[in-house]
């Protein structure tokens, strides 16, 4: 393949290539385990700290308040399991929401098969919460409202500091799902009453397998990986040193060129929905049209099922998605373009494009005239458009 | 995760389109699973499957086996076309993903499908052939506890 | 400092130059999610199938009993947590050893505040458990047998081979925390009756972050991480691409250098615990004098405590361990050398020296010749030696 | 991990040995918990600690704060030694880490305990001085739930 066009950021991104530099180092030379008491290794300790630091800042939190872990999933998991088992003197509720990840999902599946009522918060056609509905579902017994911050398909980004408000007036913790949002839109766990936040390295420009999750001092919260003393006694595991560095080093990166980078990006996207809303017929843009991630276009076709329409694209050279690559492996559509009301066929013919730093207005351009031709191509043999045109002929 | 064989079924499919006055028609799967297949089929007096083709609705593999399956029967009769398995359009694809084998169970089921039209039509009874699902199940997916 | 002698490797190895070198590409260049369908990510899923190739070989098992997780603690907690979630119907008591790591302890702890019981076997003054006692202690409810293959602290190797015997004749899982010795002596998890096996890569010059799960083929295993449907539904989480070919990697070199290689550290090993017997009054080495890792050597120095002893050692460039690393931040002597029957003054004086592929003989003189002095030199302040002194006189 | 200056005491400890015939002689702390102190002082007739020596064993913590406290004692008054606390040992030292803490304690107390032998032995009251515990707890650590 000959031309490379990435625009599948939600899925992973590249790992910066200065975040990279600044891993290398603890490979094999810095390679001590920061537990370790001689110098050599006692410095990576340090390091550590340093990037906590880092990450905390971005998110006005403290140091102290950051736990490292293997990614986005570990923190969901963490949040949600060690949350119910630290208040359930206090409660048995959760509230969520349809369109979660699966890592919130599964977990809050599992949680109901032991004993934890969950509420489940639909979500209108854009894919917002509605804040009476989070409200109204509030009991005496409700320990933890979990509503993401920005969705993965969409791109639509909730009220969270609404839902913040509302979880502190009601004495509740909040925690959020902020792996596509870290690194991308402005957060301040502050000013939003955000009591825990999960994100994931390889979500903003570093490297996979790496993640934090974000809980507020005085929040009681236990284990969820048991066995050595590592962050404060919280989470088990020899420290992934270049792992935390290269993360730290994005979060950095991040931060320091969101907004130039959030203006850019969304400029783009802007100018690839125009285009494919005017230029293709029977599409539809999925999610909200300005409260949505700056990077996410997600666009649905009629008469269309979305793998085939990948597979011209990756013919292409283009890196595209169809709901989120996680759920790959399942034949249902998408529980996120259910949840905004699409019904099942038209769900089927979705397409998300996300971009990235480096996407140009000419890939744009050459994205939009091949999607144009695929579309076109796949509808000729879909029995679906036919029927269609018979119908409306 | 393709097969070669499927890339380039998907790539170029074979008989792609409708028939006018089909001998046979018929549809199977439905848009809420992502699947939906139509074959059309013309026979001649003496049983053979003179020309065949199809519309599809679905995945890269949907799209194979429905091509595949056109080239499997085009040219036999309809006693014939009635042995020709999903099996055989697997092999015939050089196999597909486990998640995708009910592609080709959906591609037998359409022949199936068309070739009942065309019994219903005629007023025959073919040996061997079912009224046929308009759906098909999963369950031949591994599906373990987790 | 100028002189480093990095004798800690148990706490953690360098990551093998060459395995970095595997792994860099997977950062910038092919940085694709492997669960995406387009092809430039796509071919991460067989490069990870390849690395699952690899390090099945090496214990004899198939690709698709290769879990990848974050490292060995997660694969311990992993292993025991959800064992007992899916064997709850057939018993509620698992058998483990009172000198596994916190990563197993821990988790036994939390699994005995949620209704599961737990044997600890003692071990005797090696180290090695009692297979009498193991058979005795198995009850109609045994679900799950939970043993060490190497010790972390004092090396000595379990006798694998007849606990997977008498697993099998009682038709109960056998589970072993195989963390220090995958990747440094021969398994077999078929001859060995194994049938869940716990590894990390940074324990064999692979990276940091990194581990697997071995589940054989047939165990009913659940999640503990939830969420997507990576790892066969089994392990929540975007793959962590280049720390697993970095694990793969080192399996890999692991396993074809596996033979020289300890040969050449345990005579090493050797002519450091004769040297130190011999020169230094009051020694006393821990473990098993052969049943023990090609590369641990494990000394108690009576009248010492070991924390001086580390910096001392530090101050000359000598990188060693007190216990385990991931204990430290506890003010308690190892539960391993308690076990082993040390009374407690004895235990705060121990010193770990772990061997590496690059250690030399004058490594060792030069360790020894300073460590011999610094022994020397702390006795000579401390009020124990003194009191044995005039009591002796 | 240790500042500078606790460094300097733990690589050069200050006054370490034994005094012959001492005024009083303090030993603190168990083997189990991991750390002994003992203490010997050399006290004139204007009840002016003219020398001291110290003995540890122990992390590298509880000899600097061994060392450390016989520097901030030796040439005061019996009276004046008293009123030197761990947090005085500490400052100068310029901080332990948390779980080291009760290393000062121990310092502390051990010269409590050589200033209790030395009043005993003399038949003197000290006014503000207790009888030291043998042992202190170490109940000052952040004791957070997991
Ligand atoms: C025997 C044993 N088990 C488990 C672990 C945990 O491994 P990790 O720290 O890589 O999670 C270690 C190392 O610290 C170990 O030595
Ligand atoms: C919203 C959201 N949450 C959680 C995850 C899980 O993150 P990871 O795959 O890094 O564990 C993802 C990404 O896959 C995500 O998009």
């Amino acid at each position: 393949m000959n031309k490379l066009i990435y625009l599948d950021n939600a899925a992973t991104t590249k790992t910066d290539p200065r975040v990279v530099e600044e891993m290398l180092p603890y490979f094999s030379e810095k390679f001590g385990n920061p537990s370790s008491i001689y110098s050599f290794a006692a410095a990576n300790k340090e390091v550590e700290t340093k990037q906590r630091d880092r990450i905390a800042k971005s998110l006005g939190a403290k140091s102290n308040e950051i736990y490292f872990t293997a990614g986005g999933s570990e923190s969901d998991n963490w949040a949600l399991k060690a949350t119910a088992e630290a208040y359930k003197e206090k409660g048995n509720h959760i509230i969520t929401t349809k369109i979660e990840h699966h890592a919130i999902l599964h977990s809050a599946d599992y949680l109901e098969k032991h004993g934890i009522e969950v509420t489940y918060l639909d979500v209108d056609e854009y894919g917002l919460i509605d804040l009476d509905e989070l409200e109204n579902a509030i009991r005496p017994t409700t320990i933890l409202i979990s509503i993401m911050f920005a969705n993965n398909e969409i791109g639509t980004i909730e009220p969270i500091k609404e839902i913040g408000e509302i979880a502190k007036k009601h004495n509740i913790l909040f925690h959020t799902d902020a792996v596509q949002a870290y690194g991308h839109v402005p957060i301040h766990v502050d000013e939003m009453n955000i009591d825990m936040l999960s994100a994931s390295g390889h979500k903003f420009n570093g490297p996979k397998g790496i993640g934090f999750l974000y809980i507020r001092k005085g929040v009681k919260i236990r284990s969820f990986i048991h066995g050595g003393a590592q962050e404060r006694k919280r989470r088990a595991g020899t420290e992934n040193v270049p792992g935390i560095v290269g993360m730290g080093a994005a979060a950095k990166l991040a931060e320091d060129s969101m907004a130039e980078r959030a203006k850019q990006e969304s400029d783009l996207r802007d100018y690839l929905i125009n285009r494919v809303l005017k230029e293709i017929p029977y599409s539809r843009l999925n999610g909200h049209p300005t409260k949505r991630l700056p990077n996410n276009a997600n666009f649905c076709f009629r008469f269309i099922e979305g793998e085939g329409m990948l597979i011209r694209l990756d013919m292409k050279g283009i890196c595209a998605s169809s709901g989120s690559a996680c759920t790959s492996g399942s034949l249902d559509p998408s529980h996120v373009l259910l949840a905004i009301g699409l019904p099942h066929e038209i769900a089927h013919g979705s397409l998300r494009l996300t971009l990235g730093e480096d996407t140009t207005k000419e890939d744009i351009d050459y994205v939009v005239d091949n999607l144009k031709e695929i579309v076109k191509g796949i509808r000729e043999m879909s029995p679906l458009y036919e029927d269609f045109l018979k119908k409306n002929k | 995760m393709y097969s070669e064989k499927v890339m380039d079924h998907f790539e170029n499919p074979r008989n792609v389109g409708e028939i006018e006055n089909p001998s046979g028609v018929g549809t199977v799967g439905n848009a809420k699973c992502g699947d939906i297949m139509r074959m059309y089929l013309d026979i001649d007096e003496n049983h053979v499957i003179k020309d065949v083709k199809f519309k599809t609705f679905g995945c890269g593999a949907a799209v194979a086996t429905s091509s595949m399956a056109t080239e499997l029967v085009k040219g036999k009769t309809v006693e014939e076309a009635l042995k020709v398995t999903n099996k055989a359009v697997m092999d015939a694809l050089d196999g597909l993903p486990p998640v995708k084998v009910h592609c080709s169970l959906l591609a037998e089921e359409s022949i199936h499908a068309a070739l009942w039209d065309y019994a219903e039509k005629k007023g025959l009874t073919i040996e061997g052939l079912k009224k046929p699902k308009s759906d098909i199940h999963e369950d031949e997916e591994e599906e373990e506890e987790y």
